[in-house]
């Protein structure tokens, strides 16, 4: 019998999406999150456009009124907040300042941490020492104070926000990128780039970066959880996002003091953004499987089953 | 109802995988008694494994699925049993040993305890179960049992791993030894002394030996019986010398066909210009001595052998020469240039006349590359070809060199088989059109007939292209079928060098005969004979 | 798992805690929202140190009644004439020790003084006596002459300021403060709890209080529920939404004052009409019993209308949008750029609901046609705005602040907030310095008119600010305490007002 | 290992000393101190008077000379606020943050360890399915939201437990849960991830081939193994509280090095910040040697 007879049946050529789909569709809470992300961002793309009118138009005296009624039309469904705004259109509106901001930190965090961490990983010693000792002094330099200096010296703005946390959240990037780095580039298949005369860049754009660019992805996943979480706690101590700019995590903050007398100002708005990390932790939980080899046929395996 | 102690009767097992249900084993029925050596023989992918697995209840489920079949011992069906009954079972009355003893001994454990565990997860009292692990040490050959107890798995070699494992495996005094493939892993004199000690255990504990194997030498020196598996099921069983002499089935010819060691033996062509010139090559790491004052000659057209067992230094050899490591002294002339001393961009140039291919294609070939974004490459590096009509007829052309066919260039390595991979990597080598490939265990890591066929190709690029090879082994039958000239290295050192044909007959270096000696042949009959001589020489 | 054992374990114990926590006899617990840096006597105008030691354990000259009108009542010095010349004479209670057994006289008195104008250390204290100089001249063991220069008509006032303590104190931040006071500092565990006891030597009445710890929580809420739970007595300062027991929550105006601070040298705010159209642009009214408590009163002073020469004739200007759009429209008219950007600057946590009231006034603003926009800025940057030199901006910025004066006299915020020279000044008007002046050197009824004329010509006559409210304040006390706090309780909190029911 | 430990002990201090640089000046760009330690209407003679006394006016370069030597005098100077030495103050706090952290992390990681195995040896169960969605809604929930949403329902509304402070150990109680809740979420989905890994590997094999019961296989044979990873996370998540738990400190009037940090950041005490900086790299320096420590005592592999 030849080898070639033993080859494993090669997939249909129009492979990639439609499958990644049918793996999806398999795990349902990945389904249902993956939904859930696709209305968060349609929210955040369309919601100032059209109701940051509404989102914006206050009413004292008709503050703080209960969810659940209809009486004042469906934006207040989820209720009034404090300034008898309705809650459901800022809570649509206030999605695209919370998406902007983790996913600028995460975006941010993630090139520059990447990048140092690729350079870390593969240059000399003395560089990624003086790499990782940035890291370190970053890695102990108080958050709060970066926030309080970069608020205080550049202002209050949401690219200022971008800037604070995205500079705390640069050495985990960073670590991970290097330590990956270097178990990659004791790999054969770099070795056998090398000895084919491959160029230093080539080797990291081509052969390394690709390896670790999943395992970053998983982590930024997970990391705009964070940050979201982030972001609300500084708006908690008075040095985050302030209004009249508006996020989820700003919006718990602000809903802290009516917590035993008017909880959906604080609820609401924490429950999106539960919901929205849950989703994150889910999709990226089965990304990490449906994006590894010898973990995929957890995914396709049920599928024999299904049909 | 047989009389046999272990029978496995029609098994049918099913693996859920990434590309649907893969039938790992049909139908399959062998049975073992007391005393009896019985050995699988299979190629990777045959369900050797699969149904000793079974035995033992260490089947992952899922993705595996027993479809149909009973596995009785002692006339009970195992597969009927509860969980807790066939634990009780486990390890006293079968017991397993497998392929490579570092990753299934627990690496955070001393060695003493993980013994001793066999014992007490019986029942047995820990005091007892101490005394008796020493016993066990000492009997399986592991020098200073009151120290060894202590040590860890890593702080042994691999033979003596082994030696641990089989020292587990017997503690309790098991009716049935299953050993899944024990001495793969290991340099050819470690594995005659494990398999000398296994047959001796058996001698002295009457117990059933079932071998797992690809390895025909192997069969030969120790089975009773064989059973030959192919795609999940049972070609041909029955005694080892009936298979070996009148194998019935086509794949059972052709595999012992396929068994190295057997062709003609080459010859060095005389006046052919020199090409590569390695002087006095020394590498150490920390107090290891890698290399010590390695020179060789290699001349246009040549194979070159270099033959050493794991720690020999054979492939630091490689790597130096290659500048993937660096040497502590020496010079490797490439065409009378030293390519240690070389800047970078000559270096680039001699890269391309250069090239290697890996032990082990999975690792060696980008996942995530094409397979003609693999082959391409190098032509990227080396900016040659920009013309992308030329490079796809050239890509199909080299497919269609290594044996494989121009569909083949859009898909991933992921997709093939591993003999099919180990090509794409000499389709790889062979894109620069270099002057020498160095193969690092090349074809260590395929199954013979598949190693037949790369060795075959790999002779005729040599023959038709005229590229000279350096070629790094550690099994002196592919050598045998090969090279034409055979250095032998051990501890880092060159202990003889000389064209094959006086390697193999006339071997001067007692190191050299030490490990002729050690090799199997697939012949029972000429192991039977060996054995008689090693007896008597005794 | 976790989790249950806990729960098990509090259910358990629940039983037991109970009575544990309960206070009973004659100890209380005052839980204070901000934690003491310090707790030297001469810091004791600083509130959160107020609170703790003003009055409890260190005492003062002359003091101010807050729940009565009976205005300047003596405490240390049992009486006090002027002299003439800006000399004034105090006599000393004899019979006073301190709680480190020395007897009170009047070189500590002195010494007290000398402490607050020491060049070693930074006493609160000595901003009252900005620009007076003050010699003293120790006629005996209890007379004191007091002269300062130029002569200060509200001495006497001033001493209610000023905290005594032993000659024998050193020139440094104590932490062990020694007073006259009826209670003295048992324990200090800084970031936990300080701990106070009555004293049995102390000169007045014994209190009925025993023995006070005070504790510190940021949370409002946990305040309120620390005394709904009975681990404390007194909450103070909590907030209109965690305020929801009648019997247990007071509300006291707190004389602190929030306005909108206007730069009158920018534009647009330097014309009169958009003053105007500012302060008629926003509608007072709706924030009281909302974002605001009830009780907030309308502002038309920077100071509580407890204090000497309150105007009560201002009113409050009348919410009225059409005025202000014409208003606008007629400045817009005669070349003032209306459409310049006005940012409100607020600091967070500077009083409850501080954003929601920012960001209302900018609403209110721009209904009207003014293009404003708000920044909420933390403590450090917020002072940076609301303290010359102002920084530049491409309109104006209106300073939304609080201003608190519970003194009695108006001279302790004039001065600062509208003088041409005052730090926090967005005006300059001779007029407005002339008024201050005469009426800082003025005494009795005189100084009464003048203050209230000069309310008058900055509240109707140049719309120096957007005055908005006097603030009320929020206290949860416990039941079984007979206490009702008031509007000094921001600045003090005497222990010996408190009794048991 | 004392050489390991010289090597890192070297690096710390490299980077303890680009930090000191880089908090001296950066802090300093934030405003001044005495405008903040003086009320509002204070004269600018009492401010530079202030400025003067804590050597607030000399210029920047000569206050940094000042602080380092001081500093190499492990003189970590005087609290503006609180006229007392700063690392004094410090260590205060550091005295209950230690406690904290340590009791909140031996729950976090006996708890995530525990749920986390047997959630891996279940895969696909329903048991796992629980422990991943009670852990992944743990990760993701502000902790301020949910301290104050616990001081409502269990101290106030069932008066089980004090709403705050620190007099008891049932003070303790809260704040605890409180902090337990998001590092056990993330740790347990680690040891479970890790877990299932190392269920997989051929010494488990092994083990059933050799009889050994499930329990000894998951908590001797394998966490041991899956240990490496999450003592890399409860490294990470142990600094993170050693840095303090400023929300939970805030919320629970709990006097630690969080809170400290905050408090100072906010009024410019740039000597406590300073202080509470060194002492806090200091004691993640320890603790990350403890880590090295376990890592060798769980792997003989690094220790040899």
């Amino acid at each position: 019998m030849s080898d070639l007879s033993t080859a494993i049946p090669p997939a249909p050529a129009k492979r990639r999406a439609a499958p990644l789909l049918a793996m999806l569709w398999r795990d349902k809470l990945a389904f249902v999150s993956a939904i859930v992300l696709i209305v968060i961002v349609l929210f955040a793309l369309l919601g100032p456009a059209l109701l940051s009118d509404l989102a914006t138009s206050q009413n004292l005296r008709g503050r703080n009124s209960p969810p659940f009624d209809l009486a004042r039309g469906w934006a207040f469904v989820l209720g009034g907040d404090s300034l008898g705004r309705p809650m459901l259109a800022r809570l649509i509106v206030a999605a695209r300042s919370t998406m902007l901001v983790a996913a600028g930190t995460v975006l941010a965090a993630m090139a520059v941490g990447a990048v140092l961490g690729l350079l870390a990983g593969y240059l000399g010693k003395h560089v990624s020492q003086a790499i990782m000792r940035l890291a370190d002094v970053i890695m102990s330099f108080p958050s709060l104070l970066i926030a309080v200096i970069v608020l205080y010296v550049l202002g209050p703005s949401i690219p200022n926000m971008i800037l604070v946390l995205a500079i705390t959240r640069i050495p985990i990037y960073l670590r991970t990128t290097r330590a990956e780095v270097l178990e990659v580039r004791q790999r054969m298949f770099v070795q056998a780039a090398v000895v084919m005369g491959a160029s230093n860049g080539r080797i990291i754009l081509r052969h390394i970066l690709p390896v670790v660019a999943p395992t970053l992805v998983t982590i930024a996943t997970l990391d705009f959880a964070f940050v979201m979480l982030a972001e609300s706690s500084l708006s908690f101590l008075g040095i985050g996002i302030q209004p009249p700019d508006i996020t989820w995590g700003l919006m718990v903050a602000q809903g802290r003091p009516y917590l035993t007398t008017a909880w959906w100002l604080a609820f609401w708005p924490g429950l999106l953004i539960v919901i929205t990390t849950l989703s994150l932790n889910l999709l990226s939980n089965w990304m990490r499987v449906a994006l590894d080899p010898s973990q995929r046929w957890r995914l396709e395996a049920r599928s024999t089953k299904d049909e | 109802m047989s009389n046999a102690l272990l029978e496995v009767r029609n098994l049918s097992v099913d693996f859920h995988t990434a590309r649907g249900t893969v039938h790992a084993v049909r139908d399959v029925s062998w049975s073992i008694n007391r005393g009896e050596t019985l050995a699988v023989l299979g190629e990777s992918g045959s369900g050797k494994s699969v149904s000793a697995s079974a035995v033992m209840n260490i089947l992952d489920i899922p993705p595996a699925q027993i479809i149909a079949g009973e596995i009785y011992f002692e006339g009970q069906n195992l597969l009927a049993m509860s969980n807790e009954q066939r634990r009780a079972i486990n390890g006293k009355r079968i017991a397993m040993i497998f392929q490579d003893p570092l990753s299934h001994l627990n690496p955070v454990y001393p060695v003493g305890w993980q013994i001793a565990e066999m014992m007490t997860a019986h029942g047995r009292p820990m005091s007892e179960a101490r005394a008796r692990t020493l016993d066990l040490l000492n009997r399986v050959g592991i020098p200073e049992p009151h120290n060894a107890v202590g040590k860890y798995p890593h702080q042994f070699s691999g033979g003596q791993r082994q030696r641990l494992m089989i020292a587990m495996a017997l503690a309790l005094k098991p009716d049935i030894l299953i050993a899944d493939e024990p001495t793969t892993a290991l340099d050819v004199t470690i594995q005659a002394d494990v398999l000398a000690l296994l047959k001796q255990l058996q001698a002295e504990t009457g117990m059933g030996l079932v071998l797992i194997t690809h390895d025909l030498g192997v069969v030969a020196e120790i089975a009773d019986r064989v059973v030959v598996m192919s795609q999940g099921q049972i070609v041909e069983q029955g005694s080892v010398r009936d298979v070996y002499h009148a194998p019935q089935h086509a794949y059972t010819q052709k595999l012992i066909g396929s068994a190295p060691g057997k062709g003609q033996i080459k010859t060095l062509e005389p006046d052919l210009p020199l090409l590569l010139e390695a002087k006095a090559l020394c590498k150490t790491y920390g107090r290891f001595t890698a290399l010590k004052d390695v020179s060789l000659t290699l001349a246009r057209g040549q194979s070159l052998a270099v033959v050493g067992e794991s720690g020999s230094g054979k492939s630091t050899l490689a790597r130096a020469i290659l500048r993937l490591e660096t040497a502590d002294s020496g010079a490797a002339f490439w065409k009378g240039q030293d390519l240690l001393a070389m800047s970078p961009s000559a270096l680039l140039g001699v890269r391309r006349q250069i090239q290697m291919v890996f032990q082990d294609p999975t690792q060696s070939l980008n996942p995530r590359m094409s397979v003609y974004q693999l082959i391409s490459e190098g032509w990227d590096i080396h900016r040659l070809m920009p013309d992308r009509n030329q490079r796809q007829m050239r890509v199909r052309e080299l497919l269609e060199q290594v044996g494989l066919s121009a569909e083949h260039a859009s898909r991933y390595p992921h997709q093939f088989s591993g003999g099919q991979r180990q090509r794409i990597a000499i389709a790889r080598a062979l894109a620069l059109e270099p002057e020498l490939i160095i193969c690092d265990e090349a074809v260590s890591a395929l199954d013979v007939s598949i190693q037949a066929q790369v060795i075959a190709l790999l002779d005729d690029l040599r023959e038709r292209l005229g590229i000279s090879f350096l070629f790094i082994a550690h099994d002196l039958g592919v050598v045998r079928d090969f090279a034409d000239t055979v250095i032998v290295m051990k501890a880092g050192e060159i202990v003889e060098r000389g064209p094959t044909e006086q390697i193999f007959s006339a071997p001067s270096h007692p190191y050299t005969q030490r490990l002729l000696a050690a090799a199997l042949d697939p012949d029972p009959d000429v192991q039977a004979q060996r054995r008689l001589l090693a007896t008597a020489q005794a | 798992m976790i989790f249950k054992q806990i729960l098990v374990a509090g259910l358990l114990a629940s039983g037991a805690i109970a009575p544990a926590m309960a206070q009973s006899n004659t100890d209380i617990t005052v839980v204070l929202s901000e934690e003491l840096d310090l707790v030297d006597p001469c810091m004791a105008t600083r509130s959160n140190i107020g609170r703790v030691i003003l009055q409890n354990i260190s005492e003062t000259l002359t003091e101010l009644d807050v729940r009565g009108d009976k205005g300047l009542m003596p405490r240390l010095a049992e009486s006090w004439e002027d002299k003439g010349d800006g000399t004034w004479q105090f006599k000393l209670r004899p019979g006073v020790t301190f709680s480190d057994g020395t007897t009170f006289d009047a070189n500590d008195v002195k010494h007290s003084f000398d402490r607050v104008f020491s060049d070693q250390m930074t006493c609160e204290s000595a901003r009252y006596f900005a620009d007076t100089e003050l010699s003293f001249t120790v006629v005996d063991d209890t007379t004191l002459d007091v002269k300062a220069e130029p002569a200060q008509p509200i001495l006497p006032l001033l001493m209610s300021l000023v905290t005594i303590v032993p000659s024998e104190t050193p020139m440094e931040f104590v932490r062990d403060p020694i007073g006259t006071g009826p209670y003295a500092m048992s324990e200090w565990t800084a970031g936990q709890q300080i701990v106070l006891d009555r004293r049995d030597d102390y000169w007045g009445d014994a209190p009925a209080v025993t023995k006070a710890t005070y504790l510190f929580r940021s949370e409002p809420a946990v305040r309120a529920g620390m005394v709904a739970a009975g681990e404390a007595d007194i909450a103070p300062q909590i907030t209109a939404e965690v305020a929801d027991n009648k019997a247990t929550d007071f509300s006291y105006l707190n004389s602190e004052t929030v306005y909108l601070r206007i730069d009158g040298q920018d534009a647009p705010t330097s014309d009169l009409r958009v003053r105007q159209a500012l302060n008629a642009a926003i509608e007072r009214e709706a924030f009281i019993g909302t974002v605001l408590p009830e009780g907030t009163e309308l502002a038309v002073a920077m100071v509580p209308p407890t204090t000497l020469g309150w105007n009560p004739d201002l009113s409050p200007p009348a919410f009225d949008p059409e005025l202000a759009k014409t208003l606008l429209a007629e400045a817009q008219a005669d070349g003032i750029d209306t459409s310049l950007p006005i940012e409100i600057v607020a600091r967070t946590e500077n009083f409850p609901n501080v954003t929601e009231v920012a960001e209302a006034l900018v609403q209110m603003l721009n209904e009207v046609g003014f293009n404003a926009t708000l920044r909420m800025v933390e403590v450090a940057e917020h002072e940076q705005y609301y303290s010359k030199p102002y920084p530049e901006s491409e309109g104006t910025r209106l300073v939304l602040a609080q201003h608190d004066n519970s003194r009695g006299d108006p001279a302790f915020s004039m001065f600062f907030k509208y003088n041409s020279e005052g730090t926090q000044s967005g005006v300059n008007d001779p007029k407005v310095d002339d008024l201050i002046a005469r009426a800082s050197a003025a005494t009795g009824d005189e100084r009464a008119a003048l203050w209230s004329e000069l309310f008058a010509y900055v509240h109707d006559e140049i719309v120096a600010d957007v005055l908005l409210f006097h603030m009320v304040g929020l206290s949860r006390v416990s039941e079984r305490l007979d206490f009702t706090p008031t509007i000094a309780t921001n600045q003090q909190l005497q222990l010996s007002e408190i009794g048991f029911k | 290992m004392t050489k390991l430990i010289s090597q890192r002990a070297i690096a710390s201090l490299l980077s303890l000393l680009g930090l000191l640089v880089l908090v001296f000046f950066l802090s300093r760009l934030t405003g001044d101190p005495a405008a903040l330690f003086l009320p509002i209407d204070a004269s600018e003679e009492m401010k530079a008077q202030f400025r003067a006394l804590n050597g607030l006016d000399l210029p920047l370069l000569e206050q940094f000379g000042r602080y380092v030597w001081d500093f190499l005098h492990l003189d970590f100077g005087q609290s503006l606020r609180k006229a007392r030495p700063a690392i004094e103050v410090v260590l205060e706090a550091y005295a209950w943050t230690l406690p904290l952290a340590l009791i909140t992390m031996t729950l976090v990681v006996i708890a995530s360890i525990v749920l986390g195995a047997l959630a891996a040896f279940n895969v696909g169960g329903f048991f796992d399915r629980l422990v991943s969605i009670v852990s992944l809604v743990a990760a993701s929930a502000p902790d301020f939201w949910i301290a104050i949403v616990a001081i409502v329902i269990f101290a106030i509304n069932l008066s089980w437990l004090p709403t705050s402070g620190v007099g008891t150990p049932w003070h303790w109680i809260l704040p605890i849960a409180v902090l337990f809740i998001r590092p056990f979420g993330l740790i347990v989905q680690v040891v479970r991830g890790s877990m299932l890994g190392a269920l997989s590997a051929p010494y488990v094999k092994t083990a059933r081939a050799k009889g050994v019961r499930n329990l000894p296989i998951i908590f001797v044979h394998t966490l041991r193994n899956a240990m490496l990873p999450v003592i890399t996370v409860i490294g990470d998540q142990a600094a993170a509280m050693l840095n303090g738990a400023v929300i939970v400190e805030t919320i629970f009037g709990f006097p630690g090095i969080g809170k400290l940090m905050i408090d100072s950041i906010l009024q410019r005490d740039f000597n406590v910040v300073l202080a509470a900086i060194m002492v806090t790299a200091i004691a993640i320096f320890l603790m990350n040697i403890l880590i090295d420590i376990a890592y060798g005592l769980l792997d003989p592999r690094i220790r040899h």
